[in-house]
């Protein structure tokens, strides 16, 4: 009996908005004119103008709303299930902080407006930097990088302009083996060369190989701490020697920040520079790859550099209100890393999250990524132990990572064949061949957003998923069965990239 | 419980006896003594959302946005109407809450809205390969430069004093380590000075930018530049307001190697300048140097169309320190809002509305600068934007309007000290004729009150 | 292989909020208080107290949110694909609408504010009444009943108490047999009995039996033009003639007024009494079983009956623009039929929607819904014609009916079971087994929103269902296959009620 | 083409021909001659939507919402805290535009909602059986009525005044056709006169209604009501305020037969009083006479759990004249509101939100009764409204407070005219104490400045 079983919008074959297109079909509808006619060529002169119009779609505005409609039903999202990516703090978003970022004066605040007429803004962005500072234990904060590798870029920049202000030139910025992509690639982009450093047995960074590469041609260590294996480096204080004793910067790559807040503060460990991650602790909806925000906050001797405009309070001087300003003036600041003040829609939601939370809210939320995170360890352990070892067995902060190693040896199932089977059961999958240390990695970030029965039945998928390679691996090795799409053809995509429609 | 968390009492405490420990202090024992924080946080106390609310409604009632008063403001970010559609797409969580499409099989909406909006990208700046977006349109530019830098190999960048002064000074921030050098052709008449462009080209030029239109609103004759860029060896790189591109000529019809953007005008909201997106659309030999996500089109397992990331050997997460760029997180979200957008202006109606803010404008510049008191600065053809000069302080100009309601526009003393007197003007849809005489009413009075001297109002 | 074919999430098992409810999680956070901790028993005698609390579920913020996003997918809805329910008019809902009505001035108006400070609610209703006045040919408008049947209900008030007025006491309601079931349930609840009027063999109200039963007793004709048929009544005049002429009046049920729209007026045909449902001719979305509304307009004889209170304007005396205020003082009126002023947030969606189509707007849409209307019938006709005919063989208005008894008779499906069958390929199906004039209806109402292709799709897949319906009747017969739950046991469902949780 | 419609020139040239007619007119033939509307309708032309959205913003900012000034302001609904959850759960288009879950394999979330739904309205009330929502607080009371008349076959209402004048009026209304009467028994000390109920009650009375807490906010007794009303045979309806259910006690408790009312309070927004949603809920007896869709569990094909509309032999589409009701669109989409917005309060939330209102008005009460020349209009307790008396003009102290941005409440004059000078005050939890400081300050100065006959402010 061929029975469809199969939602027709499920496997529904896709088609673009152009397929969609009949010509003389629209949505937009003109506002009323003053019966202007005049032809545009006597304005502009012709040989400037487009002469054949840029082939947009043609659709009516119930099949837009249709098409986009259904396009997102091929997603898997974070408020239908279990998104456990690490390093990437897939928390709740809360429906508050779109509702607050709404707010015209915040959606249609001109981003040129005199800084007289949006003090509010200001005043947000000054009590954020307030609030960003006292999480990460140093005084001085920029709001504008748009995102974690932007502000590591910063950061670079930052401490190039600090060693050039000294007539110190360096050429080497040091990061440990397990350090995410963007570390090096800023690194490159900053015009540095990176030194990679080795990790340990444990996991933690090899102070022999630090102590060897810490050179007087580096101008910066970037570490990630908790590490990217979800583990506190236990020797940062000696690591911060060391780094400080050559003269170079201390760099925070905050994407773990979830895991300490209130616990513990990178200033406090010696970090010169710290990038907060707004889209993973504080927050903001990941939005499919963006938008993010990447403030960052550093030390005394580094607060000259830092970029401009800078968000300053004005004491008042006749007993008003303090007022806020945008402070240009500031001779040795790297400049400007983009145009405006930066992600502002993000700093409302993230400061409506500090808010909602408040400083024991922030500690309980960390705590709670960190005992779930355990939990969840412990449960796989219990349960995956043998194919799925921890690979640094021992109590982890707000993630940790399993080896696939003895998955794939033994019962012939990468790493990605549990990936793409957890996709039939409703999970996202955790984050796969990374850090590169770990053989068939499988990070694993659970958040404290998540319940006690969701990890719990989570594990128990992954158990039910290696019982059923032991008998059949087949049936993950060709995962996934029930979405959109199945497994697709990733080489033939690069091979010969079709990146536009022709039509 | 803290908010939004679900730890109950009798969870911890089974919790933490199956993981084997008997606190949640233990959990952080790795933290050396020393590093751990032994006081609360100096952050106020929690608060339920409705107070969350208040309070930011409080402070955003304490901003003037384009809703409070008639704005004129441009200068890079415009006050078009986003229609409700867009924010109904964009609120669904399917769309907000995902993460970057590692996992293809279950982000086949997200992969096609990319495919879709490179495609859009390409018709608009007509060059066949586009990116998925990277931050907004400043750096943009500055990730134009540094892919010219490494593609030339050569050490100098060449730019129209007519780019956004964001722009250039993004450039520049973000070179600091490039050992690059970056000069600035001066604008004669409004636009880029021909002659001064030519003298600045040689040989160990990376890169021209430019601006289309320019940031006094003006139409760069871009095929004048073309010929002695591409001579010189080096990439010319166009930084367009795509809303003017509607009706302008696209960069790559003029040969533009690279062209970049701010993407805001496209359905995305003024959020007091971010998040928006930027664009990043180049011709085919650079398509393996661009930075940022690619969406391509390729088949699953059984022969079905799908999208995947592709060319991620680009990219940092594979390539690390030989990546093209550093991005990760970019702006999806916001590159979304403008496919959608541009989906419901449609072929003809991003024509239309081109030519309505063409029109719109030559009236509005015409109207303005028949006061008293307001002159053009430059008299070259304008799409939606336009800069006077005021005989009268701009400063105290401005107060007198912004207290009848109206923003006349943004002065250009600021990044512009050889126009003190500059104002530029910007004109949306939203604008309607009407409030275009408001405006030349209001400006007109101002001037006028300035020059007799007259006090300003409280 | 026994893989997994459907997604977990659409094939999970139903779980309540109850389910979900764990003892101490919460999402709710109490606002600061003044430290007051006065025992409630103090200001409130105990016995007047709860002993034991609502049991409501407790479970965390985030795990509410994807309870109810979860829920939403087991949804099929208009915003996805085509949903044909004839009589019910399921046009776009356009994204606009929820903006304005989202607006604070409307949203978090009080019912109860001083008209003085509503004016623009108050002027937006008053425009509103002018403007269905306008389509329907009536100059009286109330806005106030909550739904078509509450219309129905104010018109039977309207009637009787015209009638009392006049001293005459009549006890019956006539309404064609091919009437919607409200209409004579409404009847019955306004006090009146029903009789009903056949339709002959064209599906038009049978002139001799209304003839013959229109006596001095009735009060009012109930009739719905175009017909639940989708027909126009051809001989509408006369009927109005048999109605007015023992002193009736004729009431029009405005369901189908999307056929007409600035084509024909109900008013100008004689109709005294005509409700709107502003969820359909006027795009209110459907909510899923409500809100809707149902204003009615009426004529002068009809007026001072109208419930109150009434919106009028009221011009200004000193030159400054008209006011607008609420009427109570109307000495003949029926009285309320609801709290306050109606359902306004529905009133702001389609007062957005007529403003934005304006009169030729509204025109065009009644022209292409018909239009659509007979392009479906006739692409069903072509591809469908024998085995499921068109049940009265014309042009159709806005909506058209097909019989399924050749197909039960010669493929042993029923109307159901092709319903259900089309569950399956993304369709909601039409509405089936109405009018009950027709044997194994299906009542087809495809609207102006949608494009040609896509009822070209909708016709090729009836076909395609009946072709393989010739090849295995079994097929449909179970069908749906790919739906959140297949069919389910209504009659175990009724038999013995489950209603609510136990818990 | 009209707005949101496809049909091009070509699209509808194939139509017609498919069809087989030459015009669109031609499809308008069935309407005889003289029906036909030869003018275009006599309204604007259709706006863009930038042009709608501006003209009913205008129209809106013309209202002082209870976001423009201080509001206490009750009286069947109120200001209450709307989460941003329930927004964005009702706006999800599955939830937002099916319509009544008819085909129930692709409707089981709406249908589950409602099953959750009838739980809590069961809980809150304290009665087994609850359905699925009618339109509002009056029509139900009135519903239920119509349920008393047809239950009990008896022909005489008896109502205090303390309910909810627009429900008695909607009652009197609806009951036009039943050959009812309708008799009203007074209130003493701000409650329903026990003596006057015994008097009204007799053989031929099908229900008695009452209102917990009544118009005027004080809590009724429905013990001392309940035991005389069973012994008359006639039904106990109680339109009770569901927000006060959390403190106080369920009127199933008490034994009343019918519990309806307003489900305003429970996460809908005010929108000037509708949509949102009645509830009705009863005992088990009268479950087959109840009005309006019930969902209820079942089993599929396949065993699976899943939900259906049942018992649908009492409703219109099925039974015509022998229904229990004519309802048909009701409220989903707000009964939907109220069950997210219960779930967020939670069993706790919901008692302590309760007693939240309880301790503030009562302090606010005390803090009203306390300024000169206002006086309590009863001492009754009270969970979230209270009544008072001044000793000036009403409507002239309402204007005083308004030009100072604070709403007291309403006046009770129009439907109690045996209170001349009352004064309706409500409190919700988005009242601070702060606010209701203000409130006493403004009311007093109010009131002091109309006792000494000073000017009213334009
Ligand atoms: C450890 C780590 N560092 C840096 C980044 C880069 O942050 P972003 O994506 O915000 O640029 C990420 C995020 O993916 C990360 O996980
Ligand atoms: C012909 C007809 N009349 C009356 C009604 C009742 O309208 P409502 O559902 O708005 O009460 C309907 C709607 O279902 C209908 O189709």
């Amino acid at each position: 009996m061929s029975v469809q079983t199969q939602t027709p919008q499920q496997r529904e074959r896709a088609t673009t908005i152009f397929e969609k297109s009949v010509p003389g079909r629209r949505a937009w509808v003109a506002p009323a004119d003053d019966g202007d006619r005049t032809p545009i060529a006597e304005l502009i002169p012709s040989r400037l103008l487009r002469t054949e119009p840029a082939r947009l779609p043609e659709v009516s505005e119930p099949e837009i709303n249709r098409h986009y409609n259904r396009l997102s039903k091929r997603n898997f999202d974070l408020d239908t299930g279990l998104y456990p990516l690490g390093s990437c703090t897939m928390k709740h978003n809360p429906k508050l902080h779109e509702r607050v970022a709404a707010l015209p004066g915040h959606a249609r605040l001109h981003p040129a407006q005199d800084p007289r007429r949006a003090q509010g803004a200001l005043q947000l962005m000054w009590e954020l930097q307030g609030a960003l500072a006292e999480v990460s234990g140093l005084p001085h904060v920029s709001l504008q990088p748009s995102a974690g590798s932007h502000g590591e870029l910063a950061g670079v920049l930052l401490t190039r302009a600090y060693h050039e202000d000294r007539g110190e030139h360096r050429t080497k910025v040091l990061a440990p083996e397990t350090s995410h992509g963007t570390n090096p690639a800023t690194v490159t982009m900053g015009g540095y060369d990176t030194v990679k450093v080795a990790v340990d047995a444990d996991g933690n960074v090899d102070l022999d190989d630090l102590r060897a590469k810490a050179t007087e041609d580096v101008a910066c260590l970037m570490l990630t701490n908790p590490s990217t294996l979800g583990l506190f480096e236990p020797n940062i204080e000696e690591i911060s020697r060391i780094v400080h004793g050559i003269g170079a910067t201390l760099y925070y790559d905050g994407a773990n920040l979830n895991a300490i807040m209130g616990r513990s503060r990178p200033g406090d460990m010696g970090f010169d520079i710290v990038h907060f991650n707004l889209h993973k602790s504080f927050t903001q909806p990941h939005g499919g790859g963006g938008p993010g925000s990447g403030p960052i906050a550093v030390s005394d001797r580094i607060e000259p550099y830092l970029p401009r405009p800078q968000v300053v309070r004005r004491p008042s001087d006749n007993g008003h209100a303090p007022s806020f300003d945008l402070e240009f003036d500031r001779p040795k600041s790297i400049g400007r890393l983009r145009g405006f003040q930066g992600n502002f829609g993000v700093f409302v939601r993230s400061y409506a999250y500090i808010l909602s939370l408040g400083g024991d809210g922030l500690q309980e939320a960390s705590e709670t990524a960190v005992l779930n995170a355990n939990y969840l360890q412990a449960r796989l352990k219990e349960l995956c132990g043998t194919h799925l070892p921890v690979a640094y067995d021992r109590l982890c902060m707000h993630e940790f990572v399993l080896s696939g190693a003895p998955m794939k040896r033994e019962l012939g199932l990468r790493t990605t064949d549990l990936a793409k089977r957890l996709l039939d059961h409703g999970y996202h999958p955790p984050t796969v061949y990374f850090p590169l240390v770990v053989e068939e990695a499988l990070m694993i970030e659970p958040t404290e957003t998540e319940t006690k029965e969701t990890l719990d039945a989570f594990a128990e998928t992954v158990a039910e998923i290696l019982r059923e390679a032991t008998e059949d691996p087949e049936i993950a090795r060709n995962a996934p069965y029930s979405t959109p799409v199945r497994r697709l053809d990733e080489a033939a995509a690069a091979k010969r990239p079709v990146i536009r429609q022709s039509w | 419980m803290s908010r939004y968390t679900a730890a109950t009492d009798a969870d911890r405490e089974a919790m933490l006896e199956a993981i084997g420990v008997t606190s949640v202090d233990e959990l952080f024992a790795s933290v050396p003594e020393g590093l751990r924080l032994r006081r609360p946080l100096d952050l106020p106390a929690g608060r339920s959302e409705q107070e969350v609310h208040g309070h930011l409604r409080d402070l955003a009632a304490r901003n003037v946005s384009t809703e409070d008063e008639l704005s004129f403001t441009g200068g890079g970010m415009y006050d078009h109407y986003v229609p409700a559609l867009v924010d109904s797409i964009v609120g669904r969580s399917e769309f907000l809450t995902p993460y970057t499409p590692y996992q293809p099989e279950v982000s086949q909406g997200g992969l096609q809205v990319m495919f879709e909006y490179q495609t859009m990208i390409s018709e608009l700046t007509g060059l066949p390969v586009s990116n998925a977006s990277v931050y907004e349109g400043p750096s943009a530019l500055a990730a134009a430069g540094y892919l010219a830098r490494v593609h030339t190999g050569r050490s100098r960048f060449v730019a129209s004093r007519g780019v956004h002064p964001h722009a250039r000074e993004t450039l520049a921030t973000t070179s600091a380590g490039w050992q690059t050098t970056l000069d600035e052709v001066p604008l004669v008449d409004g636009v880029t000075d021909l002659e001064a462009l030519r003298a600045a080209l040689g040989e160990d030029v990376a890169a021209m930018f430019v601006a289309q239109p320019n940031y006094l609103g003006a139409i760069e004759d871009l095929e004048a530049f073309a010929a002695d860029v591409k001579a010189a060896g080096a990439l010319l790189i166009v930084a367009a307001d795509p809303m003017t591109l509607g009706v302008l000529r696209p960069p790559g019809d003029f040969g533009a190697d690279i062209c970049v953007g701010e993407g805001q005008p496209l359905g995305n909201r003024l959020d007091y300048g971010g998040p928006s997106f930027g664009f990043f659309a180049a011709q085919q030999e650079l398509l393996r140097r661009m930075p940022g996500r690619i969406a391509g089109e390729t088949v699953d397992a059984d022969g079905r169309r799908g999208f995947v990331l592709t060319l991620q050997t680009r990219e940092q997460h594979i390539r690390r320190e030989k990546a093209t760029s550093n991005i990760c997180t970019a702006q999806a979200l916001n590159a979304l809002m403008g496919t959608v957008y541009l989906s419901w202006l449609g072929q003809e109606g991003f024509r239309e509305l081109g030519e309505l803010l063409v029109r719109r404008t030559a009236h509005a510049r015409q109207a303005l600068c028949a006061l008293d008191g307001v002159r053009a600065l430059h008299d070259q053809p304008v799409v939606r934007e336009f800069a006077v000069g005021l005989d009268a302080p701009v400063e105290r100009v401005l107060e007198r309007c912004w207290a009848e309601g109206v923003n006349p526009g943004l002065p250009l003393a600021g990044d512009y000290p050889e126009h003190p007197d500059g104002l530029l003007v910007a004109i949306t849809e939203q604008r309607t004729a009407a409030d275009v005489e408001r405006l030349a009413a209001v400006l007109g009075a101002a001037v006028a009150a300035e020059r007799s001297g007259a006090e300003v109002p409280a």
